[in-house]
């Protein structure tokens, strides 16, 4: 079993990368693999919480907790989330917060880095 | 180097794409870069899949818009979640998202 | 002015951004919206799809099987419903060599509408005669 | 002097449209024209308070009261809102909150119309 | 009609622009497609200048993105947000954003 | 392995997304990384703009004046100062007829490093040579 560390950079609603990276997470970790996954631009918004779940739009906040609750790590960039008025006091439970180098440091004993760009 | 490049969109990174080269190349289409296995423009295929590469699309980002896996082009595997935690872990080493 | 036209020109891919499917879903909020309009006041919605943006309207989209979420078919089939044009550019339909029964209807609604495939200068002409437009 | 209306359904940080749509709507007020500012899809998520000025972002919440101040009306698609956790708890005050039919009914009373898509 | 089309991308929206005809076309580059008034692509200007319309450039995104205002394509005006507040209400009266 | 590489390329155009901006400060990032790791264990950043992302490294940028925001020229500057390697890509700059004068430089701030113009070749040797690619 090996070490994916994720980047998401796209917005919770929108591209559907978001929804991409957690679901491929997810896949990871039933897979046994150990998953990081790191939230800058505008993913940095999306650890908000009380998000509702309505079905024309994505829904972040339920799959983010499921793949929390496997183990995944997640981490947000403290600066990103801040600027888009995300705080420690308004987010999801569990998520890390941090600066740019928890990625890097994550990256360094990983196996496989996906880092996914876009908005 | 093993290469695996995430295309995700279908009208931007095919320049970005054609520059890279490697040992062993894949191309993972997802999100709307699956229209690349699946239509045609003017009767032609798109020209993506004419570099030499290994291609993949995933099949949740295909029915999702209406595309049947069945009728895409031959030279694309199709593939699920847990098929591209496989790849990622055991064909490929380095990846690029364009 | 007693009814404004508005063209909602949608240019963009289905789940690429939010934009295809905000053009449905605010074209068909012309349905509520007298309640924030005088007697008499009303507003025409026209949805047209050109280039990429024909790939919207295939049918089968799964969306909602697969991620949970309301598919832009489902949404170009409650425009149907609530009895609005919906156009589709025939060249571009063409161009991607898709037919015609592979567009998106609402017969299993009971929508007496159907989206209606027409060439690009009848699309032109909803623009012309538009008051406002909106591209999405 | 007229009445524009402009949609936003850009992110508060990223492609700048979402700068570009305040800058406008700033100087269109400061003309005298009367000036309506729409927000949608990923705009819908700015109206969340205390945001961060950080140097390296852009910033929306001070020139969005600054323009409110000036007699600009700003409302927020309630669905696309609720959908990222924005609500009317955390949301910035004098920003409404409605459906989209907000927007149509402004439109029918402008001279101008600017609906600027985006992510 | 009098068509105002703000496109605001350099590598995404000619093809609708290309189609669209008017009695009195504008084109106002914003954001990133201010490029197509500043730069040349192996020594030609951007096709997009060649349609046959009123071009205007947003003086701002081009000094935000180090592009001399001086140095654009001589068929190109340079304006400013106030400028095309005017724009929008004296010579144009609908809009597309691309 | 005591040393990790990483590639950051840049392929994206400035003030278009945060992805050109944000490359070049999750490399600067490399700077600070030595508190989450053990002795003796250091990433070594590269930066390469290719493709429309040359662009980023015109100077003269005005954003902090017109739009209160930092930018990417500072960025780039930054990243000089803490003596990464900043390569742009030959090829790229030609196509787009800039010159060597129009490069962002940290000059004034006292930099020793300069942005290194590089034959595409270059900046493939780097993608190889990385333990991993982050494309921005």
């Amino acid at each position: 079993m090996g070490t994916l560390s994720i980047g998401v950079f796209s917005s919770l609603i929108g591209s559907m990368s978001y929804d991409f990276a957690l679901k491929l997470a997810d896949a990871a970790a039933d897979k046994g693999h150990k998953v990081n996954l790191w939230f800058s631009g505008n993913a940095a918004g999306s650890p908000l919480k009380g998000q509702k779940h309505l079905k024309d739009y994505s829904h972040g906040e339920k799959p983010l907790r499921a793949i929390m609750e496997k183990g995944v790590e997640v981490c947000t960039c403290e600066a990103c989330s801040v600027a888009r008025g995300v705080n420690k006091t308004n987010a999801i439970e569990g998520v890390q917060w941090n600066a740019m180098h928890w990625y890097l440091a994550k990256i360094y004993s990983s196996d496989r880095v996906l880092h996914i760009g876009g908005e | 180097m093993k290469l695996g490049v995430f295309m995700s969109e279908f009208r931007a990174g095919s320049e970005v794409l054609n520059r890279l080269t490697a040992d062993k190349l894949g191309v993972i289409l997802v999100g709307n870069a699956v229209y690349h296995a699946a239509v045609k423009e003017n009767g032609q295929s798109s020209s993506l899949l004419d570099k030499s590469a290994n291609f993949y699309a995933l099949s949740e980002d295909l029915e999702t818009r209406g595309l049947s896996p069945a009728s895409i082009d031959s030279r694309v595997k199709v593939v699920n979640y847990g098929d591209v935690v496989d790849l990622i872990f055991n064909d490929y080493e380095k990846f690029a998202w364009l | 002015m007693a009814d404004v036209k508005l063209a909602f020109i949608i240019h963009t891919l289905p789940y690429r951004s939010e934009n295809s499917k905000l053009g449905a879903t605010h074209a068909m909020s012309y349905q509520t919206v007298e309640i924030l309009l005088e007697d008499g006041q009303t507003i025409t919605p026209a949805l047209c799809y050109v280039g990429d943006a024909v790939l919207n309207c295939v049918k089968d989209q799964k969306a909602m099987e697969l991620y949970g979420m309301t598919s832009t078919e489902t949404h170009i089939k409650n425009c149907l419903l609530v009895d609005m044009d919906v156009m589709v550019c025939k060249e571009d339909m063409d161009k991607f060599g898709i037919t015609e029964d592979r567009i998106v209807d609402a017969d299993d609604m009971g929508a007496d509408k159907k989206v209606q495939i027409v060439p690009y200068a009848e699309i032109k002409k909803v623009m012309e005669s538009a008051n406002h437009l909106l591209f999405f």
